[in-house]
């Protein structure tokens, strides 16, 4: 339970912190969550359930349930344990750190985060899931610079997407005769009517992370918004689709999923090779990393619908990846944008050579997201990969060009920015607040690169679980 | 009974009040007036003969009245700023409201179409006068001529309609005309005369098309009653609404509601679409009044929507929305009335800015707000019966997200309009923004204690 | 201590070298972070030794599961036999030269820290690729070794002129290295498909208990995505026109990478997986063809090459070409014979070239150079032997490695043998050509660069000596029978008992008279063209033509065939047109401009909605009735009443 | 057969006093057409022996708000006629929309309309009956209409009343 | 209903109905017609009288004091709002100086 009060206690109490220490409260106050949420991993007993609160009688048959299984504890977390990271990558940034606003919003957005990863109520997971939007938009609208125009895009997508998925719940429930996970999953459908159902969780979903053709909201959402909201962004918010998948789109409507799963792979591997070769000609930095956004989540969503348990654990380590490399490049993106004044590429060159130490953790994190070894993508897209070729021959084989139009583009990025002689007379290096972020990252990473199975020990008795089920009904 | 007896006893006084020139005491007359209705209403005493419970509430009933008292306390809260600037007036405007009260009290305790006519009349008749209060200007009076005579076309129309249903079912009473109709499906008369009843009603709660006053007079009158007519008026009409076609036509509703859910699923997309294109707030927020009664009169279409709390809690974060909101745009105070002048109050106000955030997006249906409580429960209890609609709903609710959207990214802005005057809260309002604030977020919580 | 534990020192050292020097070695001066560097490489190298030494059968040590997945795992685990040890020796050993070499060669760069430990964690890389127990660590090396070597080749990527277009060099290699490990990547999931392991082990005990048919579907694919990923990083046809361009590195890096190591990874691949290329002679049919072509072409190329590196480049590229042709014929003892003593003599010559570049000021333009003789006596000398041993001069390492080759064509058809003649031929054609130009003649450079000729310092000398020593000797590894009685062929007995799969394969022996006709024969054209060269640019002094000035052949060998033009105007184009014209059409004007017409059109018909609210009463009155008037007929219809 | 010739007569004279209501130029005239048509009806109402509702109805309706009617017009000075040409066209489609109505209507009705059903000379509308049932039964109704009157007669007030700060 | 009195007493309540429609009719067309507010007032007196009309014809038939006692309320509101529909129109007249319907057309769209 504290895992969700303390998110909405620390934002109501950043409203009132004096100015000039709500850096160091948010930097704390995240920390302190952090360290809940390692706690739980500690005291996590591989494979059980772990309910926080449940209440059964509600208004309008809402059953209030929360509780995590392992794969909800990654979720939560890679939440608390992404957010002071997130924090402390934005520490020098006055206009947003030295703001007490925009910290109760970013402890807003965890506690909606929160709230989604644990939810075992369907409606309590839509609550959640919109939820969220409230502060990432009003992070976005006055922190960032993006025109109106932007953000009702953004806004206005993802919620058209949500009000798909409302609908399938509601379809759902009234099947069950309530909205909680443990009734959803019973509920057995007549195929045609699966299909409906499962098309407005895509919907969502899709929006969400994004799928081509879906995913035109997303650069300009990322390009305009302040670093901090495009590492929440893309770090985490997208991530809720991925785990509404796993969680909650495939297990309650399996019987769906051989409807869509096509289009949904043929979606996802369009989008990887879309994007990534719209990556490699791409000037404006924060875009093309916007764009090798969709071609990584393409192949994570690719791998969900294949639904084995190799590959969900395949994507359950990517989905951790992901963040980390997302914050890394997004950071790199800002710190790039806020020294030099601009995001193209063609003014940047020979940037490592002024900054040496910023060329070498940019180095790094490039060469994480080309997933060479050591990094934790390595073994991710290794193992999914691994399961889409196993799934068809020629998905998997045009899945895998991502590991050469990755390397194009990233490290096209790279040399755009790093390399050749100095064009600007000086680039502040590395501060400590940004070395110490890319230390933790790197850690992470390489950490799970090497010992990828810890993960697959949390989140394996619960994709077992999720399987049997899907299988059970696909079967019959 | 004793609720409309409270609430009459205590116009009265604010009247006189009102002739002696104590605008003060007339304001806290109406409130106490409103809160002892109330309880009352909660807690009957039970002091009045029999033969005079003519009104029947049940709990649902109950509730909405309740629901109407609580909001006509905010609108009488939130408008004294404007009832003091007319000093002499005071006394009335408080005493027609709360008249018009008793007659939305009736209309959700009727029996009988006696009790149901006059209580519709003695809604709409002070809010005639109401419409056209501010004298001077030319627009209150339009809307005060539009409202009147439509009004009194939709009157002829109900009348019309009740005399037929009378002629086929030879009674005045709900339940003998249900029972008459259930075995009456051949009878031409019933239907015409139903057809005129379901006219003056779609009439009233705005439907298309029968909408064509709303926009006008909502923008025409003043701010105070147009947000009396688009809560508490669309509260109770609503309610009666469904009430008179379970109670007396519930035999035909194979017949009514496919057409009901047809100028539904018009009235939504007229109402939205419209909004979209409208630059001054208060005839935007009277499209989305079109399209939020079309969603709220939804529950029609269902049996059970006069025993459960669904429409209740769409309402309460409805009503609650509008009162909060045309609460901030009299705050604004700009006599054009153009959404670009509420450009920064928010960020300037914090109060404000909270309030609205939370009204609009209780409207556009976005959790945790109530209205998304609201539209889900009415959403899901419509499902089974007319899917369409309820994708037509949403469709719609997208469509008004964009437009709340873009309200709150005015009000929200950092920048400020140009001619910025100094924006005074004064304390009635502070009590009805906080107040909503509390209702839009954890009002659907009330649901706990009101089973 | 066992060779368990021996071997993780031996992979342990140059990581713990490559950390060191990556993370303090800016604050150590140049000699103490050379000397680690080289340590780092050396000790692995007499520790690989006493393993060789003491190697008795194939050991297999498993580390630790990195994931357990449902049907298998993926493993971190390590192998020793003799295929596995011989390459480490290769690495380490030329490798520890290497590093000495560039203590001297990289003296005063600012970057000399980061250059030993890019070197470092090259070693690292290329010691799993080739240690490792399962095609998952092969593949982690693999990966590895890419990184490095783009890292080596982009080395100076902040110079003035040439920065970028070396890092373009880096990008391209690191490019055309993935589209390779693209194919080892489908080639792992086809085995795991197959075989569910990807241990070679496993993978060799399953051949023989599934006897999978020769030529079967599945391991055609499985030895054709195997051989893709071989051609990418040993630069074969389709695949190889990284390798010259990969030049743009430090001379070191392209002996130690580019020549010696890890373009043999490929070779090593294939000899590794000799039990699966076995059953699909297909495929070998392929990897014969393609080996013969590229190493005729690369050998085409290289003839009116004027980059001295580039010359070499392509040298290698075709010396490859010959270890395919090797394996092609199944040969796979004589493919790993010539990777060592290629490495050799190659690294020799590289070595060389290096130290001819460093007295020249960095001038690599052969037309620049002349007469070196008299100023380099060292490096003259040892680049002689280089040249005779590539050339196949009779009894030096390359002549018996090469010769093999030879006699493996010969068995195999007259064709492949006399086209491999040709190339050996036009090796030592353009080798020649390169040695009498850089060395003899006159001088052509500037007066500048000319007085400041000088010989290199001992450090990058002496492991030039030591290379020429092996490249004299090292044929005596494999010394034909019909010459010494005793060892002959030790190489190929120590491989093939050693290692998987290569204990069943029986080389082709020739007949002692072809074996020595062939050798007799190759000896003859070897001397001929050395006496042609010497005739054509000592005694008539002729000197190479400008680039620019080439004509006919020449220009087409001048421009490589026209390889990258083709390939840039086939892939590259196409790529980026899509990237910068077509994806941005369908992004801006389909997708974005499609969402924007339909909001367009929904305010659109907001408006004319809104043109029905007249503000006159009469007309809403006229709706309202019309209105009922189509709730009746509503009513009419619905009870089918419509008959006056 | 007398009765229906009467009601018949009575019936086509209320149409035809109605339709003038609408036709006549002069708002005076309409009002004293209306006032005929009033009549007409009340005829009907004894006719039909309902002599209360006859009375009232020539009371309240012709007596005091049509009085009401006449002064208001008198009063705003409207006694000419400055009605805009009506333009043809509208009242073209107006007309239409009306008889459209009057078609669907009856066309509804029709069913049910054979002229058979014929009305009982009853006594129910008689004052004293009326009165019982007024006082009894519908006394509610009879007081709730109290408000009625004071908001109708509040609204009047507040509206008619001349504000001292703006003098016409 | 008593059929045997039908003959001589005459009058049919079918009759009314169609009466009270005609009636209803050229009211609403009025409503549509006429710009004059006064006379659109009348309009709507003229529409609930003939409601009045049809009611009265129900009783009789029905034999039923309520509906009479219901006339009566229709009474009662049509003085009510003739009051104060008269009063917004002097308020009207007193803003515009005209009564004409068509003029008052500030809020639209």
């Amino acid at each position: 339970m504290e895992l969700l009060i303390i998110t909405v206690v620390l934002g109501l109490i950043s409203f009132f912190v004096p100015r000039n220490s709500i850096k160091l409260f948010g930097l704390a106050g995240s920390f302190v969550s952090a360290a809940i949420a390692i706690i739980h991993l500690i005291n996590f007993e591989t494979g059980s359930y772990v309910s926080i609160f449940e209440t059964t009688e509600m208004p309008f048959g809402l059953t209030f349930q929360i509780g995590y299984d392992g794969l909800g504890l990654m979720m939560i977390a890679l939440t608390n344990l992404i957010v002071p990271i997130i924090i402390l990558s934005n520490y020098n940034n006055s206009a947003t750190s030295e703001n007490r606003v925009f910290h109760a919003l970013v402890f807003f957005m965890q506690f909606g985060l929160l709230g989604v990863f644990t939810a075992a109520d369907g409606i309590l997971f839509y609550i959640f899931w919109e939820f969220t939007l409230i502060p990432v938009f009003l992070i976005l609208y006055w922190f960032g610079k993006g025109t109106n125009k932007v953000l009702l895009k953004f806004f206005i997508y993802t919620l058209i997407g949500s009000l798909g998925m409302l609908l399938s719940f509601i379809a759902l429930g009234l099947k069950a005769n309530s909205f909680a996970y443990s009734d959803l999953l019973a509920v057995h459908l007549p195929a045609k009517e699966a299909c409906w159902i499962i098309s407005g969780f895509l919907l969502a979903f899709a929006i969400k992370i994004p799928l081509f053709p879906f995913h035109t909201w997303q650069p300009d959402t990322y390009t305009s918004a302040p670093m901090s909201g495009t590492m929440l962004l893309s770090a985490l918010m997208l991530k809720m689709a991925l785990f509404g998948m796993i969680k909650w789109m495939i297990p309650l409507v399996p019987e769906g999923v051989a409807e869509i799963k096509w289009l949904v792979i043929i979606l996802s591997v369009i989008g990887i090779i879309y994007a990534a070769i719209i990556c490699i000609k791409q000037q404006d930095i924060k875009r093309l990393f916007a764009y090798a956004s969709i071609s990584h989540l393409g192949l994570i969503a690719a791998g969900i619908m294949v639904f084995t348990k190799d590959a969900l654990v395949g994507v359950s380590i990517q989905i951790v990846n992901h963040s980390l490399i997302a914050i890394g490049l997004f950071l790199v993106a800002d710190i790039l944008e806020s020294r030099l004044k601009t995001r193209e590429l063609s003014h940047m060159q020979g940037t490592a050579t002024l900054a040496p130490k910023f060329g070498f953790w940019f180095a790094i994190i490039a060469f994480a997201s080309v997933s060479v070894p050591f990094s934790a993508g390595f073994i991710g897209e290794f193992t999914l990969l691994k399961e889409l070729t196993e799934f068809h021959f020629a998905v998997g084989l045009l899945s895998a060009t991502t590991l050469v139009f990755g390397a194009v583009y990233t490290l096209r990025a790279y040399q755009l920015s790093m390399f050749g002689a100095p064009k600007n007379e000086t680039f502040e290096d590395l501060r400590w607040n940004e070395i110490l972020v890319f230390i933790l990252l790197t850690n992470a990473i390489v950490g799970i690169g090497l010992f990828p199975q810890c993960i697959a020990d949390l989140v394996g008795p619960s994709l077992d679980k999720l399987i049997i089920i899907f299988n059970e009904t696909t079967t019959h | 009974m004793e609720a409309i007896i409270v609430l009459f006893l205590s116009g009265i006084i604010a009247l006189f009040l009102g002739i002696y020139n104590q605008p003060k005491l007339t304001t806290i007359i109406s409130v106490i007036g409103l809160i002892g209705a109330a309880i009352v209403q909660h807690y009957p005493l039970n002091i009045l003969p029999a033969e005079y419970n003519l009104l029947e509430f049940n709990q649902v009933g109950n509730g909405f009245v309740v629901l109407a008292i609580l909001l006509t306390l905010l609108i009488v809260l939130s408008g004294q700023k404007e009832f003091l600037e007319e000093k002499s007036h005071a006394g009335d405007y408080n005493a027609l409201l709360l008249f018009s009260l008793c007659g939305g009290i009736i209309l959700i305790g009727f029996t009988d179409l006696f009790m149901f006519f006059l209580g519709l009349e003695i809604l709409s008749i002070p809010l005639y006068v109401l419409a056209g209060s501010r004298k001077g200007v030319s627009e209150s009076s339009e809307a005060a001529v539009k409202y009147f005579f439509m009004g009194a076309f939709a009157t002829c129309l109900l009348l019309f309609g009740v005399v037929l249903t009378y002629g086929a079912t030879q009674s005045f009473e709900l339940s003998e005309i249900l029972s008459k109709t259930i075995n009456s499906s051949g009878n031409a008369m019933l239907y015409v005369g139903m057809i005129f009843i379901l006219a003056s009603f779609l009439f009233k709660v705005g439907v298309a098309p029968f909408h064509f006053w709303v926009p006008d007079v909502y923008q025409g009158s003043p701010t105070v009653f147009m947000g009396y007519m688009s809560s508490v008026v669309k509260v109770v009409g609503i309610y009666a609404f469904i009430k008179f076609f379970h109670m007396a036509f519930g035999g035909l509703y194979d017949f009514w509601s496919t057409l009901i859910a047809i100028l539904i699923g018009i009235s939504m997309f007229i109402g939205n679409l419209t909004a979209l294109v409208q630059t001054k707030f208060k005839r935007l927020m009277a499209y989305s009044s079109i399209t939020n009664g079309a969603y709220a009169l939804m529950a029609i279409l269902y049996p059970s929507a006069l025993s459960d709390s669904t429409l209740w809690v769409f309402m309460l974060g409805y009503g609650t929305s509008v009162v909060a909101l045309l609460t901030i745009s009299m705050i604004v105070n700009d006599d054009a009335d153009e959404i670009a002048s509420f450009k920064g109050i928010g960020y300037r106000k914090p109060l404000i800015g909270l309030v609205a955030i939370a009204a609009l997006l209780s409207t556009s249906g976005i959790p945790p707000m109530t209205g998304f409580f609201g539209k889900l429960m009415l959403f899901s209890s419509v499902w089974s019966y007319y899917p369409w609609l309820i994708v037509f709903a949403l469709i719609n609710s997208a469509i008004g997200v964009y437009i709340y959207l873009r309200l709150i990214m005015t009000i929200m802005s950092k920048e400020t309009a140009t001619d910025t005057k100094e924006v005074i809260v004064s304390i009635s309002q502070t009590i009805v923004l906080v107040l909503s604030l509390l209702l839009l977020v954890a009002g659907w919580l009330m649901l706990l204690c009101w089973k | 201590m066992g060779t368990e534990t021996l071997i993780l020192f031996v992979l342990l050292f140059p990581l713990i070298g490559g950390l060191i020097n990556g993370t303090i070695g800016k604050n150590l001066s140049e000699t103490v972070v050379g000397t680690i560097g080289t340590l780092m490489v050396a000790i692995p190298f007499v520790i690989s030794f006493s393993i060789f030494l003491s190697l008795e059968s194939a050991v297999n040590i498993p580390l630790f599961s990195l994931l357990k997945l449902s049907d298998f795992s993926l493993n971190a685990g390590l192998q020793v036999d003799a295929l596995a040890i011989w390459m480490t020796m290769i690495i380490t050993g030329i490798g520890s030269l290497i590093h000495i070499f560039s203590m001297g060669y990289m003296k005063g760069d600012p970057g000399f820290y980061k250059f030993f430990s890019y070197l470092n964690l090259f070693i690292f890389s290329m010691l799993i690729l080739v240690l490792g127990s399962s095609y998952f660590m092969l593949f982690f090396g693999w990966e590895g070794v890419g990184i490095c070597s783009y890292l080596l080749i982009g080395f100076h990527y902040n110079d003035k002129e040439k920065g970028l277009l070396n890092t373009l060099a880096a990008r391209k290699a690191f490019v055309m290295n993935r589209i390779g490990d693209l194919g080892l990547l489908i080639g792992c999931f086809l085995l795991i498909n197959q075989f569910g392991s990807l241990e070679f082990s496993v993978i060799a005990e399953k051949m023989k208990s599934l006897s999978i048919a020769t030529d079967s579907v599945a391991i055609i694919g499985i030895t054709l995505c195997l051989f893709i990923a071989a051609t990418g990083k040993s630069a074969q046809i389709p695949l190889f026109t990284w390798l010259p361009d990969a030049m743009a590195g430090p001379t070191p890096v392209s002996a130690l990478i580019h020549a010696a190591t890890m373009v043999t990874a490929g070779i090593y691949l294939v000899v590794r997986s000799n039990f699966l290329f076995e059953l699909a002679p297909y495929t070998q049919n392929i990897i014969l063809y393609i080996g013969l072509a590229t190493s005729l072409v690369a050998a085409f190329i290289a003839m009116r090459q004027n980059d001295i590196k580039k010359v070499l480049a392509y040298s290698t590229v075709s010396q490859l070409g010959l270890m395919f042709v090797a394996l092609g014929l199944g040969s796979y003892t004589v493919a790993i014979f010539h990777v060592t003593t290629h490495a050799f003599f190659k690294a020799l010559l590289f070595l060389g070239s290096g130290s001819i570049i460093h007295a020249n000021h960095h001038e690599q333009d052969l037309t620049k150079m002349g007469g070196l003789k008299k100023y380099m006596p060292v490096t003259h000398l040892v680049f002689l032997l280089g040249t005779l041993a590539i050339s196949g001069f009779p009894l030096l390492s390359g002549f018996f490695s090469k010769d093999e080759i030879l006699a493996a064509g010969f068995v195999h058809s007259p064709l492949i043998f006399s086209l491999l003649i040709l190339s050996a031929s036009l090796t030592a054609i353009y080798m020649f050509r390169m040695y009498f130009l850089v060395f003899f003649g006159q001088f052509r450079g500037d007066h500048h660069t000319k007085e400041h000729l000088h010989e290199s310092p001992g450090v990058m000398t002496l492991p030039l000596i030591v290379l020429a020593i092996f490249s004299v000797l090292g044929g005596a590894l494999n010394i034909p029978d019909f010459i010494v009685s005793n060892g002959a062929h030790w190489l190929d007995h120590f491989l093939n008992h050693g290692t998987f799969g290569l204990d069943k394969i029986h080389s082709h022996h020739l007949e002692t008279s072809s074996a020595v006709g062939i050798m007799i024969g190759t000896s003859v054209i070897t001397f001929l063209i050395i006496g042609i060269s010497y005739w054509m640019y000592v005694s008539k002094q002729k000197v190479t033509k400008d680039e620019h000035d080439f004509t006919g052949w020449e220009k087409l060998s001048s421009k490589k065939l026209y390889f990258d033009e083709i390939y840039n105007a086939l892939f590259v184009k196409s790529v980026e047109w899509k990237a910068s014209k077509v994806l941005p059409f369908i992004e801006n004007s389909i997708l974005i401009k499609g969402i924007g017409l339909l909001t367009h059109m929904i305010s659109f018909s907001g408006s004319q909605i809104r043109k029905i609210q007249t503000g006159i009463l009469s007309s809403y009155f006229f709706w309202m009735i019309l209105g009922i008037v189509g709730l009746i007929s509503y009513y009419l219809i619905y009870f089918k009443l419509w008959n006056f | 057969m007398i009765l229906e010739l009467i009601s018949i007569i009575l019936g086509g004279m209320t149409i035809g006093s109605a339709l003038m209501v609408i036709l006549s130029k002069h708002p005076i005239r309409s009002v004293l057409y209306l006032v005929i048509t009033f009549f007409f009806i009340s005829g009907h109402f004894i006719l039909m022996n309902a002599q209360f509702i006859a009375i009232v109805n020539i009371i309240v309706y012709a007596g005091a708000i049509m009085v009401l009617f006449l002064f208001v017009l008198m009063l705003l000075n409207l006694n000419k006629v400055d009605e805009k040409k009506t333009n043809h066209p509208i009242s073209f489609t107006a007309v239409i929309a009306g008889g459209a109505l009057l078609l669907v209507i009856l066309a509804a009705l029709k069913d049910g309309i054979t002229f058979t059903n014929t009305i009982v000379k009853s006594d129910v509308g008689l004052v004293e009956n009326l009165g019982t049932l007024l006082f009894s039964k519908y006394v509610v109704p009879f007081e709730i209409s109290s408000i009625l009157f004071i908001s109708a007669m509040v609204g009047a007030v507040l509206l008619a009343k001349r504000e001292k700060q703006h003098i016409d | 209903m008593p059929a045997a009195l039908s003959i001589t007493q005459g009058l049919t309540v079918d009759y009314y109905v169609i009466l009270s429609s005609i009636l209803f009719s050229i009211g609403a067309i009025g409503l549509m017609t006429r710009k004059n507010m006064i006379v659109m007032l009348m309009c709507i007196e003229l529409m609930l009288n003939s409601v009045n009309l049809l009611l009265v014809a129900f009783s009789s038939y029905f034999n039923q004091g309520d509906a009479q006692i219901f006339v009566f309320f229709i009474v009662v509101v049509a003085a009510a709002e003739a009051t104060v529909g008269l009063s917004i129109l002097i308020l009207a007249y007193r803003n515009k100086r005209n009564i004409d319907a068509d003029l008052f057309n500030n809020l639209k769209g």
